[in-house]
């Protein structure tokens, strides 16, 4: 049964990055130098074709999109300049918009007018939010212990609910995700055991990303895994450790060692990727689309007010940090519950699934050997 | 002193005379037994000439040619190569071993391999001892 | 009649002052309304076609240096403002050489030509020069030969100025010649034998043009005739000087795969058949005379002077045709393929000169191997006949082709030579297995797509996909791409590895533009006067392009190419008439005579 | 004649012959046989002392044979034919002795390599002793022109010819100068106006006094030969009978170009009765009225184009027609820029950008979002009517390559890239030139590489698409080839003929036009009257071809007379 093409994806697709996509004249060159790339998942070329015609249920069907970590040997000898790397990264996010089953992720990606209103509002509600909690129950001249503006307790409570509240959301999107590409795969039979084997990837590729490394340059890899781990250890200390965080004002190492280390990783890697976006001096930086900009913005706002406030707590000055506290939760929220689970940052789920279910899919999947024999070669094309 | 066989070669002057000289020029050596006469095109080649060659006592004829479809007369090669089996079966029924007479394709560009055609051709000859022909040839004449 | 004109911004048009041709224009009579679109304007047929009707404009021209993507829409909107869309007229400025000497002005005068719906090649005709009928051509290739040929068979005087110590170029180093494959020597050395004792054929090889001066009809040429050392009338050709020679270097013409001395011939063919001195290896000339000098005592002719020098000839012609071809991309500037680093990843010519009956090879297909060089001590890789042939055989397409990164164009050529490669394999290794490795198989021309076929039917693996980089694993060369027709990524172990490399510009060719004063392209071959009217013409009066300079071709196209400008040069001749400069035209002498041809023009169509 | 007096000279080439072979010795041994009243041998025949020892010999002993032993005639032949001419001898009472190339330089046992020396000088002796005086020939060049086809080529080679200031016939079948260029709309790869170059060369050609434009006119018949073919045209201007008219011309140029692959014969692209299946020069139309719509009026919204139709199909046409692929990509962006709100899918092949521009053209054809789809050589698309609630007129199904997959093209107007082939009288054509055609019908030129535009006729080129496919800077290109190779012959006046050519002996032919049939330039004519055949010099290339057929040995071909060949025979072996 043949599939009906779709002449207009391509311009729509511009929207999410991938411009040049047309330019292909498929030579086959990228595939071919991409180490990831291998005899079950061909990309970046196979991708760029289904983009071009607009193939959309195979698209949403495909792992490949996350498989590639941009290290963008493919834009560098592409002859004809369709940059395959931006492609496959404007891939990534319509992907993540197609996996939201809220629609706010298309809105935001196509529109950064839309996600930027959105962060506001969201940042107002939770100021005013924090601001009437605290009026009501405390002091703006207290920091910590009793009566103060925020006591960490509260806060403590509405963290963790505002965790559930996101793993569901990046959740049901992850559970989608399965769906598109693995679920509904006729030719994937499901097999629990093999669920449960491969369940070690999960954690693995989260932690290590491991397959970054093996990119042309390791260099991209250090960065990313640098900020994804100070993040990881602020989140931990935020859940887990919040009321000793909180405490003071003389400095608890025990805890606040990891923060420094922590909030350090993320403004160093963070001033480097905006650095390194503004002088586009490596190739995975040369373009650049609005949620890259707006997600990097927030986070480096949200790390500069966090030291802020620590930082004015320590000095003595409470309400001072006080009202730091509130702008940087005014920050974080919207942040975390926006880009997580519908911009840049639900990748952090994305990919590491997406490498789970690529182990599935390689059992699962018949798989076709190498091909170095012009013999086989010849039966294939004939 | 041994034996010395006489070959006479008929060359086509665009390809096969030029690839013998460039044999010449790239000094490549072969058994001086074969004497070439340079006609226009393999074509202009009459069978007779080869009867006659063998009749005033040549032990071989060679004749040679453009490659196929390289021919400076566009086909000329073509009729040769026609012409060439029923020579063959003429020779045959004055009983003239059939490596007396051979027919090949040399190119302007094939010194080495003209060389090597001449050698091989002389050591099948040599082979062969002198030809007869000329003896009985000269009967039949006489006869009529 | 009322016109309307409208000029195009594009990246291509700085040094094209658009406002003053569009306040120029705007004075013109007839013209009702002028305006300047942005670049890449996005417009709408329903939008103009209103715009028309409001100025009721009944002609259209559309100005700029290369307008013609919007004639579409604005014929629609005159068709829906009930106009006639055939007079939407074109005013290109890249297709009438405005990129050239004061560019504005002949852009005006472009536009001033459209106005008046006349053809600007018909309103722009240079005043008709007398002509010297004695002929320059720059480049002794196949293209040079032909029309050097056609010219003299025509009785007319040419002076042939060949860089190189012999003529025949490139054409001269190939085995076998696509589609006939018939054997290039058979075929062109009687044509270099032609040319070297024709009558009316001075041949100046190891030669170059080293000045132009003067005007169309009647041109001041400086030639530089390097010293041969060899006297071109006395040498017999006789390989004493060449046999005692202790210097041995690389062939060129073997392209570096074989030896040669420091006095030589280029190859046994060559045309003048007469030795020549490498001044740059010669022991005598090196040490100023002090050392060696062997070859002169041993020549039986005493024609060899070391002592002799360059000397510059100068002398005047009316035509100068331009045919100095080109070279091959260079390789090494491709890293992931390895030429370079790997001896048997060869190019195009390499393998030609391996595949060639009077190659280094004999035109056994071997792997290079190492030899001691004795005078140099050092290794040096060459083809020996006694080495072992290749089992596997990959040919890469598009080297260098096609290639934003190196050059975008395609060179035509490669295509169908890689084919007649994988045929000569087959053919020389019946055993050994071919890959080619191809973009878009370009078989344009006649037998071209028939050969095609008959190559895949003998067996060769013909893979849709461009080779991504070629490595060495344990000593086994190994070629990666995708097979995009499986789309599977595949690695294929291969002995030899022919790259087919594209062709770029020969060295000079800058130069030589300037000299001449003869525009170049955006991939800096020569710029035709116009592509599709006169192919061969340049905005120099008498002076033409012939074959590869002008862009790439195969041999059938420069010949016809050559022999186009022959026609060229022997018309001026027969009628005593030259073009003059396009540049010698004022704006008001094109102005008026558009003018004048409007009033009683014969319309086609 | 008087009797013969034959020189020997042996030449050593400094050491190059005289290392191995025993100049001395051949120089006696040639001195010993008939006829031979002087033989020498001397350092370097070529050089000047050489030559003018022949030259003084000639002169002082009346030598009127000469035998040079020394390197390949394809080196010096023409040398010592000269020193002949200066010595008062006819050049072809010369012939040469190949001791170098063909001897000394590739043996290595003297004493073989003298005998041989011997042996050949003996030939050579042998053989001049038969040879003849020739003188060239001449005959008369009419320097008009006749040009078959009004198209691109044909009026390009007319106005180059008459601009030299020879006269042209200009023959067009149709009312209209023009040919295919006139149903075009721009041209590709730079999107320039055709007309532009339509009106500049009609122009001059009806500017230019010395061409006389023959419309409605074919040709009817041709006589005679190089230089001198007389032509006979035939007009028919509409209602008053057709009028014959004959015309003296010294050449022939035919451009009579192609006619465009029917696109019916191809049924599952349903041209003809899909209403929006149209062919490329119908599109052309569209083009030039200013309006690209559906057969509904509408404007498409989904065009679609078709590349191959009837080429590189063994189906059809197994050649590649050259120029289609490129005037796709130009339809893709007249489209887009016409309907800016289209989307064009290009179906094709292989993708042949391969001339100067063409390459830079697909790209930026692909930026304008052009969505190109590739299909299988001899595989072909099955165009349908689309469903009700499809938003587009007609559907493609096809396999695409480059994703494997199985697709439907949505269109509402789809493009037939029909592609070009013989035009149906050239058989015909071919016939009254006396020229051939191949498989495909194209005519044959006399060498695919070196000689593109001569045919195995002398006097009659070809130039265009009447040869194979081929765009207009190509077409014109060769048309211009072939006014050069008419206007180099005109520029000579007269054509030279080499005194070396075959001729037939009257009394002895046969009739059997055996040779007829054998010669590749048909340069034997037959009179029936006389039932003879009859070798026309100017024509004969003195291959000797028929000389060998002749079944009752009437054709001599001169300088290779068997009398000559047979003495060679029983001098080398002697």
């Amino acid at each position: 049964m043949a599939i009906r093409i779709n002449p207009k994806l391509v311009t729509a697709i511009a929207k999410y990055g991938a411009e040049d996509v047309q330019k292909c004249y498929h030579c086959g060159n990228c595939s071919a130098v991409c180490l990831h790339a291998d005899e079950t998942f061909n990309f970046p070329r196979k991708p760029m074709r289904l983009l071009q015609m607009g193939l959309e249920k195979r698209i949403e069907a495909s792992l490949d999109p996350w498989l590639c970590y941009y290290c963008g040997q493919c834009s560098t000898q592409c002859p004809r300049g369709a940059e395959p790397g931006e492609t496959m990264m404007s891939l990534r996010r319509w992907l993540t918009a197609r996996y939201d089953f809220t629609g706010i992720s298309r809105l935001f990606y196509q529109s950064w007018k839309a996600e930027l209103a959105a962060i506001l509002i969201m940042a107002v509600l939770t100021a005013a939010g924090f601001l009437l909690y605290g009026f009501s129950y405390g002091d703006l001249r207290v920091y910590d212990g009793p009566g103060a503006f925020l006591p960490s307790s509260a806060v403590h409570i509405f963290d963790w609910a505002m965790a559930i509240v996101l793993v569901l959301l990046l959740g049901s999107n992850a559970a989608r995700m399965w769906w598109l590409t693995t679920g509904s795969n006729k030719k994937i039979k499901f097999d629990f055991w093999l669920y449960v084997k491969k369940l070690y990837t999960l954690p693995l590729h989260f932690f290590t990303q491991k397959r970054y490394a093996d990119c042309e340059s390791r260099q991209p890899w250090k960065l990313h895994l640098w900020l994804m781990l100070s993040y990881v250890t602020m989140l931990v200390l935020i859940m887990f450790f919040l009321e000793p965080m909180q405490a003071g004002p003389d400095i608890r190492w025990s805890v606040h060692a990891l923060g420094y280390a922590a909030a350090l990783g993320l403004l160093v890697t963070v001033v480097y990727a905006i650095h390194g976006r503004v002088k586009k001096s490596e190739v995975h930086m040369k373009h650049s689309h609005e949620s890259d900009w707006i997600f990097l913005f927030m986070l480096v706002l949200v790390t500069v007010s966090g030291v802020l406030q620590h930082v004015l707590h320590r000095a003595g000055t409470d309400m001072a940090a006080n009202i730091a506290y509130v702008v940087h939760l005014a920050l974080v929220v919207p942040m975390l519950t926006l880009e997580v689970p519908f911009s840049k940052w639900s990748h952090l789920a994305y990919r590491p699934l997406a490498m789970y279910l690529a182990e599935i899919h390689r059992v699962a999947l018949p798989q076709p050997k190498a091909l170095t024999e012009p013999a086989e070669l010849m039966k294939m094309a004939s | 002193m041994s034996y010395e066989p006489k070959i006479v070669g008929f060359l086509c002057n665009w390809c096969s005379y030029t690839g013998a000289d460039l044999a010449g020029t790239s000094r490549i050596q072969y058994p001086a037994n074969v004497r070439i006469i340079r006609v226009m095109c393999s074509a202009r080649i009459d069978p007779t000439f080869v009867m006659d060659a063998l009749a005033q006592g040549a032990d071989g004829v060679l004749i040679c040619g453009c490659h196929p479809g390289d021919c400076h007369y566009s086909e000329g090669n073509y009729k040769a190569m026609r012409r060439f089996p029923l020579l063959k079966n003429l020779l045959k029924s004055y009983g003239i071993e059939d490596d007396r007479v051979r027919q090949a394709w040399v190119s302007a560009s094939e010194g080495q391999r003209f060389a090597d055609i001449v050698g091989d051709m002389t050591e099948r000859v040599r082979a062969l001892g002198p030809s007869r022909v000329h003896s009985t040839l000269l009967a039949d004449q006489r006869e009529r | 009649m009322k016109v309307g004109v409208f000029i195009v911004r594009s990246q291509q048009d700085d040094g094209i002052n658009l406002q003053a041709i569009a306040n120029y224009v705007a004075n013109l009579p007839k013209v009702e309304k002028v305006r300047i679109l942005e670049r890449e304007p996005r417009l709408k047929s329903e939008k103009l076609a209103a715009e028309i009707r409001s100025e009721s404009l009944q002609r259209i021209v559309l100005a700029g240096c290369s307008p013609g993507y919007f004639k579409p829409v604005f014929a629609r909107a005159m068709a829906m403002a009930g106009g006639d869309p055939e007079e939407v007229r074109l005013a290109s400025f890249r297709e009438h050489g405005a990129a050239t000497v004061d560019a504005t002005e002949r852009a005006k005068a472009i536009v001033a030509c459209a106005v008046c719906g006349v053809p600007f090649p018909l309103a722009a005709e240079p005043k008709s020069t007398s002509v010297n009928p004695a002929t320059l051509i720059i480049g002794g290739g196949v293209a040079g030969i032909q029309a050097a040929l056609e010219i003299a068979d025509g009785g007319k005087r040419v002076v042939l100025v060949e860089r190189t110590g012999t003529i025949g170029g490139h054409m001269a180093m190939f085995d076998k010649t696509f589609p006939t494959l018939d054997c290039a020597a058979c075929i062109l050395t009687p044509k270099m034998v032609a040319v070297g004792d024709h009558d009316m054929i001075e041949l100046l090889t190891n030669a170059e043009v080293r000045e132009v001066t003067g005007k169309p009809g009647d041109y001041k040429v400086k030639v530089l005739k390097k010293a041969r050392c060899v006297d071109l009338e006395a040498c017999v050709a006789c390989n004493a000087c060449s046999d005692i020679c202790p210097v041995s270097v690389l062939s060129e013409f073997d392209s570096k795969l074989s030896h040669r001395k420091a006095i030589y011939i280029p190859f046994p063919q060559a045309v003048p058949n007469v030795y020549l001195v490498d001044p740059e290896t010669c022991t005598y000339i090196l040490t100023e005379g002090k050392k060696c000098g062997a070859c002169l005592k041993k020549c039986p002719k005493e024609c060899i002077n070391l002592k002799e020098k360059d000397q510059v000839v100068e002398f005047a012609v009316g035509n100068i045709i331009v045919a100095t071809g080109y070279d091959l991309f260079d390789a090494k500037r491709i890293e992931r393929y390895g030429y370079g680093k790997y001896p048997n990843v060869l190019t195009s010519l390499e393998f030609e000169r391996i595949t060639n009956a009077s190659g280094p090879t004999g035109g056994k297909i071997v792997l290079k191997s190492k030899k001691l060089n004795k005078r140099t001590k050092v290794e040096e890789w060459v083809a020996d006949p006694e080495a072992v042939a290749p089992k596997s055989v990959a040919i890469i397409h598009c080297v260098g082709s096609r290639d934003e990164n190196y050059n975008p164009y395609c060179s035509r050529v490669c295509c169908m030579y890689s084919l007649k490669f994988a045929h000569l394999v087959r053919e020389k290794l019946p055993e050994a297995t071919c890959y080619e490795f191809y973009i878009d198989m370009r078989a344009f021309g006649k037998g071209y797509e028939e050969f095609m076929e008959r190559i895949k039917a003998e067996g060769t693996h013909i893979i849709r996909g461009r080779t991504a980089q070629v490595s060495e694993v344990n000593g086994q060369l190994v070629v990666k791409g995708e097979d995009l027709l499986l789309s599977r990524v595949i690695e294929l172990p291969a002995d030899m590895v022919i790259l087919a490399v594209g062709v770029v510009p020969a060295a000079g060719t800058l130069e030589l533009a300037k000299m001449l004063g003869v525009p170049r392209d955006d991939d800096g071959w020569f710029s035709e006067l116009n592509y599709n009217a006169s192919p061969t013409h340049t905005e120099r009066g008498d002076i033409f392009v012939a074959g590869m300079c002008q862009g790439p071709k195969d041999i059938p196209d420069t010949v016809a190419q050559a022999s186009a400008v022959a026609a060229g040069v022997l018309r001026t001749i027969a009628c005593g008439r030259g073009t003059n400069d396009l540049s010698t035209l004022s704006l008001s002498d094109i102005e008026s005579r558009a003018a004048q041809i409007e009033a009683h023009s014969t319309q086609v169509r | 004649m008087d009797e013969l007096k034959i020189g020997v000279y042996v030449c050593n080439c400094g050491t190059n012959i005289a290392h191995i072979v025993n100049a001395e010795g051949v120089k006696e041994a040639a001195a010993a046989l008939p006829d031979v009243v002087i033989a020498r041998s001397y350092r370097y025949m070529c050089s000047n002392p050489g030559q003018e020892m022949i030259v003084k010999d000639i002169q002082e002993l009346g030598l009127n044979r000469v035998v040079v032993a020394a390197c390949s005639p394809r080196m010096h032949e023409r040398t010592f034919r000269n020193a002949c001419k200066t010595g008062g001898l006819n050049p072809y009472l010369f012939e040469m002795a190949n001791i170098r190339e063909q001897c000394s330089w590739v043996h290595a046992d003297k004493l073989a390599a003298t005998e041989k020396a011997k042996a050949l000088t003996h030939g050579a002796v042998n053989r001049v002793r038969h040879h003849e005086p020739l003188d060239s020939l001449t005959a008369e060049m009419c320097p008009s022109t006749l040009v078959l086809g009004g198209g691109i080529a044909g009026m390009t080679a007319a106005l180059e010819l008459a601009m030299a200031g020879h006269p042209v016939y200009l023959v067009e079948k149709a009312d209209h100068l023009g040919g295919n260029l006139a149903r075009v709309d721009s041209t590709a790869p730079y999107l320039d106006s055709a007309r532009d170059l339509l009106t500049e060369r009609i122009t001059h050609l009806r500017e230019n006094p010395d061409i006389s434009i023959m419309l409605n006119s074919q040709l009817k018949s041709l006589s005679g030969f190089i230089g001198n073919f007389s032509a006979t045209i035939e007009t028919n201007g509409g209602p008053n009978p057709p009028e014959r008219k004959v015309i003296p011309v010294g050449n022939v140029v035919v451009a009579t170009g192609y006619k465009e692959f029917d696109a019916s014969r191809i049924t599952h692209y349903g041209y003809g009765k899909l209403p929006d299946v149209i062919t490329s020069f119908e599109f052309e139309q569209m083009m030039r009225a200013g309006r690209i719509q559906t057969k509904s009026g509408k404007p498409p919204q989904y065009v679609a184009i078709i590349h191959c139709v009837g080429s590189r199909n063994q189906e059809f046409h197994g050649y590649c027609s050259r120029v289609c692929c490129m005037t796709a990509l130009k339809y893709a962006n007249e489209i887009k820029s016409a309907l800016p709100d289209s989307y064009v899918s290009d179906v094709y092949i292989d993708m042949h950008a391969f001339g100067k521009g063409c390459e830079d053209f697909y790209k930026k054809s692909s930026e304008i979002k052009t969505l190109f789809l590739m299909y299988g050589k001899n595989e072909s698309p099955v165009i349908r009517k689309a469903g009700p609630n499809d938003d587009c007129g007609m559907l493609i199904e096809v396999d695409e390559k480059l994703s494997g997959e199985r697709i439907e093209i949505p269109a509402d107007l789809v493009i037939l890239m029909v592609g070009m082939e013989a035009r149906p009288d050239a058989g015909e054509v071919a016939r009254l030139v006396n020229i051939s055609a191949d498989k495909d019908g194209w005519f044959i030129e006399s060498h695919p590489k070196l000689d593109p535009v001569a045919t195995t006729t002398d006097g009659i080129y070809i130039a265009g698409t009447c040869a194979a496919p081929k765009d207009i800077p190509d077409s014109v290109a060769q048309a211009r080839a072939a006014a050069g190779r008419i206007l180099a012959k005109i520029a000579k006046g007269k054509i030279e003929i080499d005194g070396v050519f075959a001729e037939i002996n009257e009394d002895r032919c046969s009739g059997c036009r055996m040779c007829n049939e054998l010669c590749p330039y048909s340069a034997i004519e037959f009179y029936a009257d006389k039932k003879r055949s009859h070798v026309i010099p100017a024509a004969c290339k003195a291959c000797g071809a028929c000389v060998a057929a002749c079944p009752s040995g009437a054709i001599k071909g001169r300088h290779f007379t068997d009398q000559q060949i047979y003495a060679q025979i029983e001098g080398v072996l002697a």
